[in-house]
């Protein structure tokens, strides 16, 4: 079983070095060594998580310095995730990175950021997760900063900055649980967790939630989240919002879930609030956007959060003994983590296809796209299916769990806990609605209607492998939303050790049955019934009607000459109610400046722009750096470049010394 | 037997909307059209010939049937006449929303697919509605459902007895202005007009004709007298049958068009009393409905059931 | 022969002679009275390594006299007189402080060393007396280089501050080791040259004849 | 063995001066620089597990100056073999003669000779001679380029490491009575009256009968006056400055081995006073002292427009934390300490030699007039890139290893306040370096500036910065059983068990 795993990462370095060495020579081979590597990892997880812990490797250096790597059920599942987006990400990324400047980097890159991924979920000790936690943030930060061009740079300074002032937190509460713990293993740490003081479990759950947070996006520690995914290779975006940030959720398990265990119950409380807030205003900021691929990195903020509200359900039912309701909303959680690493794995490779052929990101300036590249636009709908949760498509299940976990009747549970769970599940309809909102826009106003630019009109559609990449997640999609029932079952073994109870969700025959509140869903059964109907409908229809007549016009133009692209809705009209109706939120910035040519009676042109306020950034962390810098300023006049000044402090510096310490 | 009751809502949906025409019209003084309008228009438009504008593409063609089957697989899944119905294993009234939720999304596509301007604004209307109703109807939901302590719709309506606690008023109060709005009709939309500062549901089936309007058409009756039902069941469930007994069949029958032409006549009052808002005042109207069905969650969990 | 040095306190009074010559520079106001001063100092100090050398027969006592009135005395002071000479402007020290204030100051710097070092109980009777004084002169050097603007008066304060150095050295320890002592002196003329051909250096490069060192301000931040 | 050591520098300087044509002189230097490096294994190799002397016990090695030993010349060659490249395109572009070239090189080697001699030095006053030679050298190495601002520079420099340092020779001569007054206490007394010693490895033996108050008042002359030379603030003036103007190979070493030579003293005498009753004493000292030096470091850093003076204050930040690591005084932390006096000198010359290539590219220092460098020099942007990340303490590099040790250690002793100003001070070093430089990294390079290395006339220097980033990378996941050994005995040797 092992060796699956040593098989798989010995693939991937192959693919790293052979990418290295060839340069641009190199025909994306390299991807292919990755995906296989992928598909041995994906059997590797699998077999983790039918299997009790194993140690793979244990290296000791120095007493600091001990590589181990373990794997447990839990590893196991986030390596079956991040095998499954990787296998097709590299199958698509053969045809994508054909022609890109420098590939053969790109190549080097992207298999040792996948590989430091597996090495963060299967780290075993302190030093080892920091090493490869810090390797990846390292590794994604080359990845976004990846066209040398200065907006990029930009983007991934904020990255870079903010995933290490997390990477502080998460030292920081590394080495509180070593105070504490007298460990550095993890094994050891959680060994020794139960019977710590409960103030030091409050700081690192405080520390976690800070630490990984600000990796998995979560409101308001997200604000790098639209600024790097969108500025990395479509295939890489696809990979950090598909998996990357699942890491961070990784990290959120393993620290407050497994070692520190069953906590107070307004920990949960606390993760249901960040849940529903993260998930809302994730939801909202995405509706508005005009940049695709910033859409997207918002709609991942705000599946975090959904994912956040199983965790805290599950956690608040664990604190309350009801363990195996918690199990049911764990299973929720590490359902739709699954769930969202698909399908947001399909979006952005079919934006990225979109981008790849359009050469642009603005929506504003695509159109009818579904004629010129069905195959991406048949991919993308069905992604946006599932991320708005529609039946029989994957999101459906994991939310409509989410929506049992919160909703599963909570009887000795204090009363903020039974305020913020309901809440939650409002917060989770409301982004639900959302959501739906956003993917229409998303999906209607580039796909349908008629092209608005010419990017529009000379797109074609992508080279069969991205197709072929797009299409196995795709198939995904459809098939964990048809089969909750095997799913489930896989990942098991996961929620059970992390709940801390054998218990696994009745569901055969494809019905998922929850018995404390006696509801079903069967999506299966949903999907046949729609299909009988679908016939008998095509039957009835012929009997009434007769033979369809179909006769092919323009679109009414209400009596104009030609309707022209210029009057369609475009992507900002759609979304107008939106800022109208939440300015609360969106602070918008609206500003018409009309060119006069004789003002005020012959007027030249008009423009109009309509912008939102980046409040965190200009209300929370803004502030914050000018004090840091402010302090700085005061500090640079020690330095005024006099020598007398310079002197002076070596005698006042002697002088104190003398005095206070002798 | 219990399995065809969702052909009940099927078939007798255009009446509902045939009574509710006529209602409104007798309130407004006119005669109106016959209660039976609704089918001959159906009949016309099946048998007409249908026009498509070439800039529509293959989901302009799909929705009208994604619409229809949603909704039936909708209407399926609640219990009309009886508790008793194994449909409840494909999915509870969750399920059931988010079920109809598919077919408005196919349908504002299929808006934006033409490339009109009135398609762009009909979506993106409908989409501002839903978005403030659909949450709305989930928290009325969830009300009743803690209170049943399930999201099983069978369930909810199990207990006959008919819970008029403080939280339940005012989740039914919030849930009849859903059921307004979602309805798309006045004061939120008017449905009898193809005025374009007005319209919302119309802008965005403009562009279609013949049978696939009459599939639309007939889903909007369906998903009309799915949301009656499903008030029905969830507030005033009295009467409803738990097996498949004739008698008791018969009686939930006779009780349930009496309960559903109450909610019709209801309907009509409103839609002839009052006048139609505009786009930017519909927030203000649902906002409040919005707070009523958050009060009504927080004093279920604070005073109980 | 050596109880009268002790009678006397003659090296009280000497080492006390070397303060004054500290202390003085702060009213002096012309840079050739400053290298007097400095020269006084320097024979002071010999003197005294010389009473050391008197009491206690250490004979590289005697050299390192000697060593120092060659080099303190006169050497450096003369290589100092002749790049004054070189300044064709004025020789007016030029400071931030008035005397007056200046001299307060150094008063101030006396009293925190005395009651610094008065605490420990560590270095006993005379050696003690001799090491604040020399502490007191090391700190006045560098106050008045703190002050002064001119590279002259810098390299001065420094001397001073090495005078300090040696004057705590003999006074505590009856002297080095003798190669210690050479490699001391060495340095320090080491220095006073680099430094000299810095400071024509200066004087090109910022075309100031006194050499002004409160214009070296480019580098700052 | 130690003998060779002394003299090759000495030697190769003299022919560097004596040798007229440029490529000799290179050869010498590269020769010589060779050739020390390879005399310096065998002392290493003895002294590894006991004490080595030359010339009458003038001399020595233990393990601890071994270990530096070992930097030293390692930091040296590199430095010898990029000066070549980067002497030579002054050469070529006409901004220095062949005599200029000649000096350089002699300096270079005397500057290498006197840092040798501090290390080996038994005896305090040596090794403060040493330590003032340096200065000596090292200014007229920073006055090099006879600039307006070089020549300020060099002023600042003499001045105030020779004012600071004259606290040192008082600090040794404190030292000095207090040995004497142990043998004094020893009836020890010769023809020539009491006597004491000078030799370190003697007082190292005789420290703990020593009078701890002398030593404490030795110590704070001591603090200071090598302390100024070593960097830590607030009497680090001098750093920046000489850092910004002199030629960027004698940056490196001043960053990389000199101000540690420096440190080195400070610790000798860190090490007495462990002999000696409290050690408390001297290491909340040092302890305020780096605290200091990081935060004021790292506000510098933050609003820096030149990368030599970023760098220079980085230097500062991290002599900071070796004062920490060696003031949290348990095993862990000097350990750290130690192995980050190592990872800093690496990465902080492998920082200087990169970006002295972009400093040749671009012929500016200021920040805001670099961009894009990583597209004009492919292999030095990336590798400044991977520099700026391992010294702002980003694994898999090595900085992060010691800097994580020196943490562990802190929360071993519950030195909490030490901990998170840490770690605040590291987090907003890293804002601050990071920002600077990922803007010079990346955007659009000007339009006068030709793209591509031209790999055959810089391969010298190329090589010496790959070498380093491997060295970087390595040693950031893994430490060889030698060097742990080494780091182990000099702990030892620091903790006086």
């Amino acid at each position: 079983m092992i060796s699956f795993f040593y098989l798989g990462i010995i693939l991937f370095l192959a693919g790293a070095i052979a990418s290295l060495i060839f340069n641009q020579r190199a025909k994306g081979f390299a991807y292919i060594l990755t995906s296989i590597g992928a598909i041995f990892l994906a059997i590797f997880g699998v077999l983790l998580l039918s299997s009790p812990p194993v140690n793979i490797l244990s290296i000791s250096i120095t007493p600091i310095l001990e590589f181990v790597f373990r794997g447990d059920t839990i590893s196991g599942f986030f390596i079956l995730v991040i095998s499954v987006i990787t296998f097709s990400v590299s199958i698509y990324s053969v045809g994508y990175t054909k022609g890109m400047a420098n590939k053969g980097v790109l190549g080097f890159l992207f298999s040792i950021f996948i590989v430091s991924m597996y090495a963060v979920v299967l780290s075993g000790n302190v030093i080892t997760f920091l090493i490869s936690w810090e390797t990846m943030s390292i590794v994604s930060y080359f990845l976004v900063v990846f066209d040398t061009q200065e907006k990029s740079a930009r983007a991934g300074f904020i990255y870079a900055l903010m995933t290490h002032v997390g990477m502080a937190f998460i030292i920081a509460l590394f080495l509180i649980l070593y105070k504490y713990t007298g460990h550095m293993d993890f094994a050891g740490i959680k060994a020794a967790a139960g019977n710590l003081p409960d103030a030091v479990k409050t700081m690192i759950f405080i520390f976690a939630i800070i630490g990984f947070g600000t990796k998995a996006g979560i409101v308001p520690l997200h604000t790098w989240l639209p600024e790097a995914h969108p500025a990395a290779p479509s295939n890489i975006s696809s990979l950090m919002s598909g998996v990357m940030i699942k890491v961070g959720i990784y990290g959120i398990l393993r620290i407050i879930v497994d070692i520190l265990g069953v906590g107070p119950e307004w920990w949960g409380t606390v993760i249901i609030i960040i849940g529903a807030v993260t998930s809302v205003l994730g939801i909202l900021y995405a509706t508005v956007e005009r940049d695709i691929k910033r859409l997207l990195a918002y709609c991942s903020v705000e599946n975090i959060g959904i994912i956040l509200l199983g965790i805290g359900a599950s956690m608040i039912l664990a604190s309350n003994g009801l363990y195996k309701l918690s199990a049911i909303a764990m299973t929720a959680g590490l359902y739709h983590t699954l769930n969202h690493a698909v399908y947001k794995g399909l979006l952005f490779l079919s934006t990225g296809s979109l981008v790849h052929a359009t050469h642009t990101k603005n929506l504003e300036e695509m159109g009818g796209l579904i004629k010129l590249m069905p195959y991406t636009a048949f991919f993308f709908l069905i992604g946006s299916v599932s991320i708005c949760a529609l039946p029989f498509f994957n999101g459906f299940v994991s939310e409509w769990l989410t929506y049992q976990s919160l909703l599963s009747n909570f009887q000795d549970v204090s009363a903020t806990a039974k305020v913020a769970a309901p809440l939650g599940a409002a917060a989770l309809a409301f982004s639900g609605a959302l959501a739906v909102a956003c993917f229409v826009k998303a999906f209607g106003i580039p796909f349908l209607g008629l092209p608005r630019s010419h990017h529009a009109t000379d797109a074609k559609e992508s080279p069969p492998s991205m197709i072929t990449g797009m299409g196995i997640l795709a198939l995904l999609c459809l098939v964990l939303g048809i089969f909750p029932g095997h799913t489930i079952k896989l990942f098991s073994p996961a929620v059970s050790s992390l709940t801390g109870i054998e218990y696994m969700l009745p569901s055969g025959k494809g019905i998922i049955h929850i018995s404390k509140t006696a509801v079903d869903l069967s999506p299966l059964a949903i999907l046949v019934a729609m299909i009988a109907i679908f016939v008998a409908v095509v039957v009835l229809i012929r009997i009434v009607g007769g033979k369809s007549r179909v006769t092919h016009g323009d679109s009414w133009d209400c009596g104009m000459t030609s309707l022209t692209p210029r009057m369609q809705y475009t992507a900002t009209a759609y979304t107008n109610p939106f800022r109208r109706i939440f300015e609360k939120i969106y602070f918008p910035i609206r500003s018409v400046n009309s060119v006069y040519i004789l003002k005020p009676l012959i007027l030249k042109s008009v423009s109009y722009t309509n912008e939102i306020t980046p409040t965190f950034d200009k209300y929370l962390y803004k502030p914050i750096t000018d004090f840091i810098h402010s302090i700085a300023g005061k500090v640079k006049m020690l330095q005024s470049g006099s020598i007398h000044l310079y002197l002076g402090y070596i005698l006042i510096t002697l002088l104190l010394l003398l005095l206070f310490w002798f | 037997m219990e399995y065809l009751q969702f052909v009940i809502i099927i078939i007798f949906s255009p009446l509902v909307q045939g009574i509710i025409k006529k209602l409104k019209a007798n309130c407004q003084g006119r005669v109106g059209a016959s209660i039976l309008q609704p089918y001959y228009d159906l009949i016309k438009l099946f048998k007409k010939e249908m026009a498509f504008s070439r800039v529509t593409s293959w989901i302009f063609r799909v929705t009208p049937f994604i619409v229809f089957i949603s909704t039936i697989v909708a209407a399926m899944m609640i219990p009309v006449i009886t508790t008793k119905s194994s449909f409840g294993l494909m999915g509870d009234v969750i399920a059931l929303i988010y079920i109809l939720a598919l077919g408005r999304f196919f349908l504002a596509l299929a808006a934006l697919d033409a490339g009109t301007a009135f398609g762009g604004e009909g979506s993106s209307r409908e989409m501002i509605v839903s978005i403030l109703v659909e949450p709305m109807i989930m928290l009325c939901i969830f009300t009743v459902a803690i209170t049943a302590g399930s999201t099983n719709i069978a369930m909810i309506a199990e207990p006959q007895n008919f819970i008029f606690s403080p939280s339940h008023v005012l989740a039914l109060l919030a849930f009849l202005i859903a059921i307004i709005a979602d309805t798309g009709r006045v004061p939120v939309d008017n449905p009898d007009t193809h005025l374009e500062l007005t319209m919302i549901h119309e802008g965005m089936i403009l562009e279609y004709s013949g049978r696939y309007l009459a599939l639309i058409e007939w889903s909007h009756y369906i998903k009309q007298m799915i949301l009656f039902t499903l008030f029905i069941d969830m507030f005033v469930p009295l009467g409803i049958a738990h097996d498949t007994g004739t008698t008791g069949l018969i009686i939930s029958s006779g009780v349930y068009s009496l309960k559903l032409l109450f909610l019709v006549g209801f309907m009509a009052v409103v839609e002839s009393t009052r006048a139609k808002v505009r786009i930017f005042q519909i927030p203000t109207i649902l906002g409040g409905s919005f707070v009523l069905a958050v009060l009504s969650l927080l004093t279920l969990i604070m005073v109980g059931k | 022969m050596k109880d009268w040095i002790d009678l006397l306190y003659i090296m009280d009074f000497v080492s006390i002679g070397i303060l004054l010559t500290a202390i003085s520079i702060n009213s002096l106001g012309r840079i050739e009275s400053w290298i007097k001063a400095y020269m006084i100092n320097s024979w002071l100090l010999s003197l005294l390594i010389f009473f050391v050398a008197v009491k206690n027969p250490e004979h590289h006592l005697y050299l390192a006299s000697t060593l120092t009135f060659a080099s303190k005395g006169i050497l450096l002071p003369f290589f100092l007189k002749s790049i004054v000479s070189q300044m064709k402007k004025t020789h007016v020290v030029e400071t931030y402080l008035s005397t007056s204030l200046s001299l307060i100051i150094s008063g101030i710097i006396i009293a925190i060393v005395y009651v610094s070092l008065g605490k420990g109980i560590f270095v006993t009777g005379f050696s003690s007396f001799v090491l604040k004084i020399s502490v007191a002169v090391i700190l006045i050097g560098l106050f008045i280089m703190i002050t002064r603007k001119s590279a002259m008066t810098q390299i001065l304060g420094l001397l001073f501050m090495e005078n300090g150095v040696f004057l705590a050295g003999f006074s505590l320890t009856f002297g080095m080791p003798t190669i210690v002592e050479l490699g001391v002196v060495f340095d320090l003329l080491m220095i006073v040259i680099i430094m000299g051909v810095f400071m024509i250096q200066i004087k090109q490069k910022f075309s100031s004849e006194a050499a002004d060192i409160d214009q070296l301000t480019n580098l700052k931040g | 063995m130690i003998g060779l050591l002394i003299f090759i520098p000495l030697i190769t300087a003299a022919l560097c001066y004596l040798v007229k044509n440029r490529r000799g002189i290179e050869y010498i230097n590269l020769f010589g620089a060779a050739a020390l490096a390879i005399a310096a294994i065998f002392p290493i190799t003895a002294s590894h597990s006991e004490t080595i002397y030359f010339f009458r016990e003038m001399f020595f090695m233990d393990a601890f100056s071994s270990y530096f030993m070992m930097v030293l010349v390692f930091i040296a060659f590199v430095a010898a073999m990029y000066s070549i490249d980067y002497m030579g395109h002054e050469f070529k572009e006409g901004v220095i003669g062949i005599s200029e070239l000649r000096q350089y090189y002699a300096f270079l080697h005397l500057f290498i000779f006197s840092m040798v001699f501090a290390t080996v030095s038994n005896n305090i006053a040596f090794f403060w001679m040493a330590i003032e030679s340096t200065t000596l050298v090292t200014s007229l190495l920073v006055g090099f380029y006879r600039s307006k601002e070089s020549v300020e520079a060099a002023w600042k420099y003499i001045i105030l490491c020779t004012v600071s340092i004259t606290f040192g020779l008082l600090g040794v001569f404190l030292i000095y009575y207090a040995s004497t007054s142990v043998y004094e206490d020893t009836y020890q007394v010769s023809r020539l009256g009491i006597i004491g010693t000078l030799k370190w490895t003697e007082l190292r033996e005789i420290a703990h009968e020593m009078n701890p108050e002398t030593l404490k008042l030795a110590f704070i002359f001591i603090l200071v006056g090598y302390g100024a030379k070593a960097g830590l603030a607030p009497i680090h003036n001098w750093l920046p400055d000489a850092h910004s103007q002199a030629p960027t190979p004698i940056s490196a070493l001043l960053s990389g081995v000199l101000i540690k030579c420096a440190f080195l003293g400070i610790v000798r005498i860190v090490i007495l006073g462990n002999m000696s009753l409290d050690t408390s004493y001297y290491n909340h000292l040092l302890l305020i002292f780096g605290l200091v030096s990081m935060g004021i470091a790292s506000a510098f850093i933050l609003t820096q427009n030149n990368f030599k003076r970023l760098l220079a204050y980085s230097s500062i930040e991290h002599i900071g934390i070796m004062a920490i690591g060696i003031g949290i005084g348990s095993f862990w932390g000097i350990y750290g300490a130690l192995l980050h006096l190592l990872n800093h000198a690496i990465v902080k010359t492998l920082l200087f030699l990169s970006t002295g290539r972009v400093r040749l590219k671009y012929n500016t220092t200021m920040i805001d007039k670099v961009r894009g460098s990583i597209v004009v020099l492919p292999v030095s942007g990336t590798v400044m890139l991977l520099g700026v990340l391992a010294i702002a303490g980003c694994p898999p590099f090595n900085v992060f290893l010691s800097e994580f040790t020196i943490l562990k250690a802190a929360i071993d002793k519950g030195n909490w306040v030490t901990f998170a100003l840490f770690i605040l001070f590291a987090t907003v070093v890293f804002g601050g370096i990071f920002y600077h430089f990922g803007n010079m990294a990346f955007g659009k390079p000007g339009t006068d500036i030709e793209k591509g290395e031209k790999k055959k006339e810089y391969k010298m220097s190329l090589m010496a910065i790959i070498v380093l980033a491997v060295l970087m990378l390595v040693l950031g996941l893994y430490i060889p059983g030698f060097l742990d050994g080494m780091l182990n005995s000099s702990v030892k040797i620091i903790t006086g068990n």
